[in-house]
């Protein structure tokens, strides 16, 4: 039996509902080494600055329980050089190119999405705004509805494809701020980024990290973002991505029965490169045994039980 | 070419108190492994711990398709692997990293090894013997803590070169650590190549630079992924002149140690 | 060379940092036939409502990554009862008994304060503002600082005794928080209760609880608990207790090294009832190790390393 | 007064392709033990999985302190089980939850055991006939899935109690589930002792209600802590009329299966 798992979110045709999360990708090359990426449903690129950016000095990263902080400080080699270095790569490929933008001001947003526009082979852009709002003194976008509106209504205007709102999980009601990216004119909503987290090293007594700070993802992190996907779920009519910990097919298919309807798989990357290929697999075996053949009708179908 | 899949564990050999030797087969690895490469392996079939582990290639048999690592006993990941029983299979993403070229010519040339840091200048000095480098122009210090981890499984003597071991300790070899023989091996004719941990690294460094010559540095790096997408185990180096304006003006430039390295030259390292 | 790991909290004496966690203790009676535990530094009891609460119906709880679920739903047996078939048994034992409170209204919280006044031999009460407010649609008392304020003032008038407030993390802004309840009068402030998170069974395709959402809690939550504490820890100037994954000696001194004057030990009692024992075993060792003979002396002493 | 600690694994037995029986050394829960008991094991020193997990006591040898439980191979917790060598030590609390009164005077009874309900019903039938009750008026079913996972060692059939062994496929004594060979057997005049899977006990129930005699479940259900402090383990049950005004008026009173069970009496679990 041969089963349907393409899936198409607001005009953005994926071959498969499996993506790569911004950060844990790159931009492709070094995962094109072990294999063929266009059996990925699609790519989210390292979100990217106008200017190429180092990032925060080392350490960047740590283990935790089922988890893992990072602090990169967004670095990434800017527009520029990404389109005339990285983008002719991933176009060879045949799967979704989704380019990860971050600014530091609604301008430099506004910029990138203007230069990303001219490109037909860049298929969407996600908006990272868990970014510190400099007009702001550094209030994060993603922290209120109205800051994550504005960034999203001006790339709405100056990006003819699908404009990706990507949201950030430290926040007191996760529904009022889907509400407000997607009255915004955001055409898909994707969730979870990390959450802020750090952790200390009790023999020197200083923080792990650089930066003190990082984001926590990884497995540990998966039931708090299935829970704000189901909640946004209940309140937009735009699809959306589910992002958070989904390291297998079972965790996958959560996401998809709480009404994404694609998903990404971050730090899950770093621990086995082919886990979206195993993914993909796995979620067509499980319609098979299942006796289902189209992947779209299980989004959204969990259902709540008498008790 | 990088190969991600379950390897199996062919033959597991215990050389010291806290260290194994682990031979896994893999004829793509074993294959297209150069040295001063390593490879990420999972630890665990569940996330105790999460990340894989990286580990040098220590040699290679082009006949059999095997490989094989010289890993100590350090901490949550290192144990679970010395729990693994021949036959068993794993998973294993390799070969990683830029790796060192073979050694060319016949200048002289110092090996640092500082535990650890032993298998990827073994298989550096093998290969470059084999390639018809003179074994006797290399000086091979072989260093560890204290006799209970230290890594010679005694193949180095069989090469014929001029072997230095030592332990901090003095309990086996001589007494002092890697930098403490280098001092006294290294001149301006000689070039270094050294793998250990960060701080013996940094003194290597320096102690280049003061001795007026040349080195390779293999570091040492926590490292998520270990194939570049993650920028996880990123160092600080120094800047080159191309770098064009970036948005943060750090007064440092960032490079990969599992792919721009692990092996850096001499004075690009900025050090902590 | 003798130890001193007795702390003080704003005139609250606990012979040691070690508490254990709201409705990870029961009433104490349980714990009390594996070892004696006068040992602790001090107990919290299960959330207490006016009236006795069934909670919500099975399934209440769910494993996941180095984590749990739980939506027991504030099962408790109801101040009186509380008053007067477990207090007096807590009372035999010479440790910190510390009341927790939870109401469906203001009114609730003052009642309960009012009743607990009575008793000297409570000797403090903590406040669970993780609690749907009746009067504000079941919005949590904990979601915003006017709220969490308000509640904490009214107790504050009513109970002579220091008062704990029990923060949410599930907020954009603990810091907002924090600062509201110390203004409002707070002694202490502890945190976290549980992140809101969820599971799915794929194959049933239903919820693991029959609440849907419960609340995520172990090891996994641990990075996002000692970031909360570190940030409130820099605005507030009174005594923090950390809350969040705490099982092992280790994560005990990064909760005090971030600034926390005594930690409590929840989902770790599950696993291990002597959890909190090895603890407080482990804190004298690790002082033993450093030379150092005094657990005030650790207490926020994390520095921020030069990279 | 319960033990946590942790005990030695004495001795371990495969029983069938997924069933083993593990021995611990522990004079302490061993004197105290009562049948339909059980014990939490923490099947590993991380955090996969998180919780222990519950293991009804098998059997008990006062004389070297020891005691036994029999599991089955189900998931994460009990694949680690089943990895403990003999010689391993590991984390265990108990005795915990009600357990069975044992069985008194000469009224008959029937035994309902299916898979990982076989072990507590083994113990309080042989410690019932040690105690004087007449083994021939027991009828013990002791059913499994298939043939593979019986948690039959023999035991059983030395006991001299009428023995009815069934598989739901047939594959292993008579073809039919426990609850089947419960129909025929069963009458007024007999007392019930069942434990087994939600499922077959909820039919058991209503069965014991039909044929309107008495019987005693034991239940499962996930268990966090095992010893009453969670609440996680809660079961509805029929309210009693001493119920005051809740706050919440549920229609159900809650019971910990860890604490007030495992065991109930027929008629007071309310089935989902
Ligand atoms: C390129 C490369 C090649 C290596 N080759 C070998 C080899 O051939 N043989 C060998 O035995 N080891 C080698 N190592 C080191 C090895 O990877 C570590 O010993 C291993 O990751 C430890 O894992 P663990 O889970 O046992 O210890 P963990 O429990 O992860 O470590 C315990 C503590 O040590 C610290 N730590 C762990 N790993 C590192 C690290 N790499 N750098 C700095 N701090 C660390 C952690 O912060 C943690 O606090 C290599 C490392 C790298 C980067
Ligand atoms: C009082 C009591 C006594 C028991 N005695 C025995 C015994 O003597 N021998 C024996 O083999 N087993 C016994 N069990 C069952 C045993 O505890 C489970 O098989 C074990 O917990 C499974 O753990 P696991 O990690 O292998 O499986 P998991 O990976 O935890 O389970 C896999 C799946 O099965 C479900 N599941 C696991 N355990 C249970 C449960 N207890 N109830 C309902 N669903 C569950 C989980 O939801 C999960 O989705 C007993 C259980 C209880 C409550
Ligand atoms: C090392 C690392 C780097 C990341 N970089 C970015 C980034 O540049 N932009 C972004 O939107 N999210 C970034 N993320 C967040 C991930 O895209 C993802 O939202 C988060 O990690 C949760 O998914 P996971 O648990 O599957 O990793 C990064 C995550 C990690 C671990
Ligand atoms: C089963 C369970 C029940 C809980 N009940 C309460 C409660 O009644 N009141 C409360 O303030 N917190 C309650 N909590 C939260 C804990 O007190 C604690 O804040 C949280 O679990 C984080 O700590 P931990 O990771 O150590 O468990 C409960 C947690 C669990 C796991
Ligand atoms: S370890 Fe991920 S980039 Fe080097
Ligand atoms: S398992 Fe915790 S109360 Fe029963």
């Amino acid at each position: 039996m041969s089963v349907n798992l393409s899936v198409e979110l607001a005009g953005l045709r994926l071959k498969n509902p499996v993506l790569t999360a911004s950060g844990c990708f790159a931009y492709g090359e070094e995962a094109s080494e072990i294999y063929d990426i266009s059996r990925l449903g699609g790519i989210v690129t390292k979100s990217l600055t106008y200017l190429p950016r180092e990032g925060h000095p080392p350490p960047k990263v740590r283990e935790t329980d089922a988890g893992m902080l990072n602090a990169i400080g967004l670095s990434n080699v800017g527009i520029e050089n990404f389109i005339n270095e990285k983008l002719p790569f991933i176009s060879k490929y045949d799967t979704a190119c989704i380019v990860s933008i971050a600014g530091s001001t609604v301008d430099e947003y506004e910029r990138l999405a203007v230069r990303l526009a001219e490109h037909e082979n860049v298929d969407a852009i996600e908006v990272n705004i868990s970014c510190p709002n400099v007009d702001e003194g550094g209030l994060e976008f993603g922290a209120h509805s109205r800051a994550a509106g504005e960034v999203i209504a001006r790339i709405r205007k100056r990006f003819p494809r699908p404009v990706i709102a990507k949201l950030s999980p430290n926040v007191t009601d996760i529904k009022e701020i889907a509400k407000s990216v997607a009255d915004s004119g955001a055409d898909i909503i994707s969730l979870i980024n990390t959450l802020v987290g750090t952790s200390i090293d009790i023999e020197k007594r200083t923080f792990h990290l650089s930066n003190i700070y990082g984001g926590l993802s990884g497995p540990a992190v998966r039931p708090v973002a299935l829970a704000m996907v189901y909640k946004v779920a209940q309140v937009v009519k735009i699809p959306i991505i589910g992002i958070g910990g989904i390291s297998t097919t079972s965790d996958a298919l959560e996401f998809l029965l709480a009404g994404a309807s694609a998903i990404q798989v971050g730090t899950a990357m770093f621990i086995d490169p082919k886990a979206p290929l195993r993914i993909i697999d796995g979620l067509g075996n499980y319609l098979v045994k299942h006796k289902e053949n189209n992947i779209n009708d299980i989004i959204g179908k969990v259902g709540i039980d008498e008790f | 070419m990088k190969f991600s899949d379950y390897f199996q564990v062919t033959k597991k050999e215990r050389i010291s108190d806290s260290v194994y030797r682990l031979v896994f087969r893999s004829p793509d690895i074993t294959a297209s492994a150069k040295p001063g490469q390593f490879v990420q392996i999972r630890t665990s079939h569940d996330y105790f711990p999460l990340w894989p582990r990286p580990f040098s290639i220590y040699d290679t048999d082009l006949n059999t398709g095997e490989f094989s690592i010289i890993f100590k006993i350090f901490g949550c990941g290192t144990s679970k692997l010395a729990n693994l029983a021949e036959n068993d299979k794993i998973h294993i993403l390799g070969p990683l990293g830029n790796g060192f070229d073979l050694i060319e010519g016949d200048k002289p040339v110092i090996m640092a090894g500082g535990g650890v840091g032993i298998p990827p200048l073994y298989f550096l000095t093998a290969r470059s013997i084999d390639k018809g480098y003179p074994a006797e122009n290399i000086t091979f210090i072989s260093g560890a803590k204290t006799k209970k981890d230290h890594f010679d499984d005694g193949r180095l003597a069989d090469l014929g070169i001029n072997l230095v071991v030592c332990s901090d300790d003095g309990s086996y070899g001589k007494s002092g650590t890697v930098v403490d023989m280098l001092e006294n091996e290294l001149n301006d004719q000689k070039t270094v190549y050294a793998c250990g941990p960060s701080g013996m690294l940094k003194k290597i460094d320096s102690l280049i630079k003061r001795k007026n010559t040349a080195g390779m540095l293999s570091l040492e790096a926590l490292m998520p992924c270990g194939f570049g997408i993650c920028s996880g185990c990123a160092i600080k180096t120094v800047p080159g002149d191309d770098r064009g304006s970036t948005d943060d003006n750090r007064d440092y430039h960032l490079k990969r140690v599992c792919l721009d390295g692990p092996v850096f030259k001499a004075g690009e390292v900025i050090w902590r």
